[in-house]
């Protein structure tokens, strides 16, 4: 046990992965000698050598690409994408091979591979370094998508993620890299993946975020506890597939729902979780689902960001409205 | 591969010319009977089977298909010329290579009639199944082949794509990762000289594509791609060179698409009919004939039994491809993870339901 | 006036487009001599000469880049992606860079090019070329996203996407293209974009399509108009930006939404607007949202596609579901 | 391009060697000390003002920035190559060449400062925007050369990559349509030897760039990157060649990153001191400046001015930036589209609702 932050626990991660299974490679720019941009990979090629952990050339759509030959071949290719908004060029080799390889062949192929990115706004960063595009992954059938919150849920679902037998695209929340410490044990547990897990009970309404964005939704549950007010907060860790039951059962008893995403609005995965709600639970809706996103716009230069990302007096305001309706 | 005249433009390595007489004597091992006639046998039961296809698909018992006609050579010598531990990523004109390659008709049948069980190949298993996105299958191959390096396996990946295909810039990226590891795989170009209507001139910037290998790094040679003794032989060496460790080759094997690109296209509407007419004098099975009749005195029954051979056998594949049931509609539903997820239950269900209405 | 199934209006509205405007241009794969592999620029080669429509090398990330960097030269590039299925290589420069060329400028630059893309299933055509990937395109900032229903909108919505002076990616149902005649008039008028067409009345449900999905719910909707049920079925034309406030006028009239695509379910543009309905209509709905899509699987091989695609039976059991809610 | 001495591994064009001593004879037009001091001028003041870029970055006042230390001769070189009506399509580490376009020391501040407004040229109004992307630019630049192609306008795009970038799809499919259409375009790439912490030799499977070309099928010449003169004189051959009509051409300039990646890296963690120690000897601004010296009579007291009036430009654009208010934060609606549709008027009401907050 020992207190780290998310990125030393994605690093402690990718390290038990590669001690556990020989199969396991981790490959992406930078990640080797320099130990990733971010340094997700630091150490890991001095420990477990360069045919483990190897740099790639500057090219994301042979990275996917070659992933899918590995994969197919039973290696575990733990692939990076240096930043989310880099990650456009993969599409096409996750949707159409990765996530499909299994099905056209019937189960003779399939593949285990992880694609990693850092995504997410919030740290003054460049051009397209700021991307939260996860509802375009959200999309794909046979894909997961996984975005762990915290050192510990970082830690248990990159193992999971990595021991699954299929495609998952695992998104790291940057802005919070550094941000929390957590006691992580480092026993290879992985977390259950497909799984929302409720971090805070509650009975007045139901708060869903992932990644960066949950913890702003917990500092507005807290904020809102002080007055009486208790939201149970929810922590989306797989939005693909997602765990439709334990939604609509906090739904059920709190009769009220707001969606916390740094995405852009329109298409975004809050958009699935409120039509799902539409569909199976608005029997049990005391009051208008809300979502509490980006803006429809390109995220803007930094100087900006902080009026596009989600703020915790966002959230408040919009639980504080969804209460009004009697 | 310092017995081929390549780099010129119109260099390309020939043992045979158009009338089967030999131009360059063949090296030892490929002088032999036995192979050439598999070799032989192997082209006519693909332009036979190729033929039926077409047939069934006039007939709507089969989905859009791309023919291989004219290009039979290039399949049937990389096929042969591959070992069964190395592994094929086929584009979707590969007809033959499959074939070779242990791919039974019947699954190609069934590939082609939109059944997802005609990629569950029995034979070889580690094979990719056909790529129809042009040019993923460059970027697969070169991962296939990481892993046979980091395994330090003697295997070695083979890929094919046509003249097309080296637009992409997956193609380009696979050439350079090849390149700079040295990787074990070996890039079959069939140029057959267009890309649906686009023909080579406008579709590249080069001349010849084995040119192209030169942004790997690495040896890039043509052949000529409807001489199966030229193809057999120059893939061999390629294989043997990524075998050996000294990483990969481009080869270009220069054909012509005799066809329509697919069934579903017209080629009528931008190709001049007398330069079809021109490409059929380069036929690659009537060349091969040719020498067999005078090399190795192969008789007319020996054809007329050859081609009731491989009409039988493709009668008893179409037979047996139609005598499939279709697949169960939820098997949608089957393969799409190893484990139907929870979230994924409903719709089956769903699917189920409305199959029961 | 004459009579012309969609493919045809589509190459009717190219061809007065190039007749209109010398900055038109149009390329793509087999667009030049061949006329494109559904005929869409049949004869525009031959009529409007080789400067203004041309083959391209076979590379979808040039021809979106490529178009980046003609519209923002002034030209109009109208460029053509044979299948959607070879769309996903394209997404990089549409939202990297057209999408956000005229916000990255403040206005210096902008990007009105078009990517016109056959899309959806029910041909029974090969692997790949069944697509109906909407969704990822209607969540990116900056773009436009239309799809026509029929011949008289693919004319006049095509025309107004090139007059448009931002991006359009313009979806066009392959399944349709020649499935009905209609009278379209060749007088050079536009349709408006960002707007949902009413095209049935009805008081008992809201019933939304597009694409080829149009026609199948207007078949369930005259079908159940022979037992007195009126349906109101809303044409989405452009799915990005979308016209909320047509969905919830009719919604507030009818209390009941189905929704129908042929995309896979989860992330969706349905998910869009049943999350809109549980945002600013939960009040005036009598009943659970519904949607009818394709599942969350890989479209089958067209053995089994049409038990994947939404069929009229479907719908009108959606339907009637919606309707016993009292 | 006869009189380079291109091809081999080392080999490139150079008139100036490390200590400014001239090794070939500069061409008439090169000979001129107006234009010489033209470009060290240019060189000084990029050295002068990345100091200072990275000196406010360190102090919180400005972003993330791409250091052009040691590599100032390129922009300098293509920059001062280019005319006006040309259009550069930069990467990121352009900071010269977009200085000689005439994009304002104010507004790369701002650019850099993380505003929009930075990307507003009032100079070259048609050049684009810094590209961050790695490769997307190539694309790009063929599509505004295409433009220039189809209007018969005599004009170049001129775009600009590290040679990481030579790795992207992009780089290779734009190559390729530069070369089959012979479109007006040169491609300048500033092979600094690392792509971040990743040397060539992992990066490429080429030894050299300029060979890229050859999958474009046209020229690639090599050019020593940190000799103004030469790529002065390589570029401006290559954009005659455009204008004329004879197609593209890659450059392959040959440089060093003397420092970081950018101020969010340290090049500490993989790579070795003593090898940048050595490239220092190669600085482009000493060359330049002995040559001027001894051949040209430049005075320390020209040196002490110089370096005065850079400072004193820069202060007054920092000071000029520093003045500029951030943007209300509604303006990020207020380009997004030509017309802000409907669906987002609420959008934009919700963000001045909170702000009024
Ligand atoms: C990425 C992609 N773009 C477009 C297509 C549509 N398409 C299928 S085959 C083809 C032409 C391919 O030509 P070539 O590579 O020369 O192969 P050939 O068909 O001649 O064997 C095109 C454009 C596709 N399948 N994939
Ligand atoms: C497509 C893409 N992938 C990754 C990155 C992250 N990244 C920024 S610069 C860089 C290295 C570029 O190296 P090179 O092309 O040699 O240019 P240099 O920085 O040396 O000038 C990387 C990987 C990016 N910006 N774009
Ligand atoms: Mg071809
Ligand atoms: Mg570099």
């Amino acid at each position: 046990m020992s207190e780290m932050t998310l990125v030393e626990a994605v690093n402690l991660a990718l390290a038990r992965a590669l001690a556990d299974d020989p199969e396991v490679v981790i490959f992406g720019e930078d990640v080797g000698v320099n130990g990733g941009v971010f340094r997700a990979t630091d150490g890991l090629q001095a420990r477990f050598g360069a045919e483990r952990v190897f740099d790639t050339p500057l090219a994301e759509t042979l990275i996917a690409g070659m992933a899918v030959g590995m994969a197919a071949q039973g290696l575990r290719p733990v692939a990076e994408i240096q930043f989310m908004g880099f990650i456009y060029s993969t599409i096409d080799h996750l949707l159409n091979h990765a996530a499909r390889l299994r099905n056209r062949t019937r189960g003779r192929l399939s593949c285990p591979l992880v694609l990693r990115a850092p995504y997410g706004g919030g740290i003054h960063a460049p051009e397209h370094h700021s991307e939260s595009t996860e509802a375009l992954f959200a999309h794909i059938p046979g894909l997961r998508v996984v975005i762990p919150s915290s050192p510990a849920r970082a830690y248990g679902l990159l193992l999971a993620a990595i021991r699954d037998p299929d495609p998952v695209v695992f998104l790291e929340p940057k802005r919070i890299y550094r941000a929390v410490r957590e006691e992580v044990d480092d026993d290879g547990t992985a977390l259950p993946l497909d799984h929302v897990f409720t971090v805070r009970d509650g009975s007045d309404v139901t708060l869903l975020g992932w990644g960066a964005m949950l913890q702003v939704a917990l500092t507005a549950a807290n904020q809102l506890a002080e007055e009486g007010i208790e939201a149970e907060v929810l922590d989306v860790a797989t939005l693909k597939p997602f765990d439709t039951a334990t939604l609509l059962e906090s739904v059920a008893r709190t009769g009220r729902c707001v969606i916390v995403h740094e995405a852009a609005q329109t298409g975004g995965f809050g958009a699935e979780i409120a039509a799902l709600l539409a569909e199976h639970g608005l029997l049990t809706l005391l009051a208008p689902v809300r979502r509490v996103t980006g803006y429809d716009t390109v995220m803007p230069l930094y100087r900006l960001e902080d009026h596009y990302l989600p703020s915790t007096a966002a959230v408040v305001a919009a639980i504080r409205e969804t209460l009004e309706y009697a | 591969m310092d017995d081929h005249d390549v780099g010129g433009d119109s260099a390309r390595l020939r043992y045979l010319d158009h009338e089967g007489a030999i131009v360059k004597p063949l090296p030892g091992a490929l002088a032999n009977r036995d192979l050439l006639i598999r070799l032989y046998r192997a082209m006519t039961l693909t332009r036979t089977f190729d033929a039926k296809i077409i047939a069934l698909q006039r007939t709507g018992q089969i989905g859009t298909y791309a023919s291989t006609l004219g290009q039979e050579a290039i399949g049937v010598g990389l096929g042969s010329a591959m070992r069964r531990e190395d592994l094929l990523l086929p584009a979707y004109r590969d007809t033959a290579a499959q074939l070779l390659r242990g791919v039974t008709l019947c699954e190609q049948l069934l590939y082609w009639g939109g059944d997802e069980r005609g990629s569950d190949f029995a034979g070889p298993r580690e094979d990719f199944p056909i790529c129809v996105p042009v040019g993923s299958q460059y970027c697969h191959a070169v991962g296939v082949a990481t892993a046979f390096q980091l395994r330090h396996q003697p295997r070695v990946a083979v890929v094919t794509g046509g003249d097309g295909s080296t637009s992409k810039g997956d193609f380009y990226e696979a050439l350079n990762l090849a390149g700079a590891w040295r990787l074990p795989v070996v890039f079959v170009i069939n140029n057959n000289g267009w890309a649906i209507s686009v023909p080579l001139e406008r579709q590249s910037g080069t001349t010849t594509l084995a040119d192209k290998a030169k942004a790997g790094g690495f040896p890039g040679v043509r052949v000529d791609g409807n001489d199966v003794i030229a193809v057999h032989a120059v893939v061999g060496e390629a294989l043997d060179r990524a075998r050996a460790g000294d990483g990969p080759t481009l080869v270009e094997a220069l054909s012509y698409r005799l066809g329509d690109h697919t069934t579903a296209d017209d080629a009528g509407r931008y190709r001049d009919p007398d330069e079809v007419s021109r490409h059929w004098a380069e036929d690659p099975l009537v060349r091969l004939r040719n020498y067999l009749v005078t090399g190795h005195g192969w008789r007319k029954d020996d054809e007329e039994s050859l081609l009731e051979e491989c009409s039988a056998t493709i009668e008893a594949a179409v037979a047996e491809y139609q005598a499939i049931p279709p697949a169960a509609p939820e098997a949608m539903f089957e393969h799409l993870y190893e484990t139907l997820p929870l979230a994924l239950v409903a719709q089956r269900d769903d699917l189920a339901r409305r199959l029961r209405r």
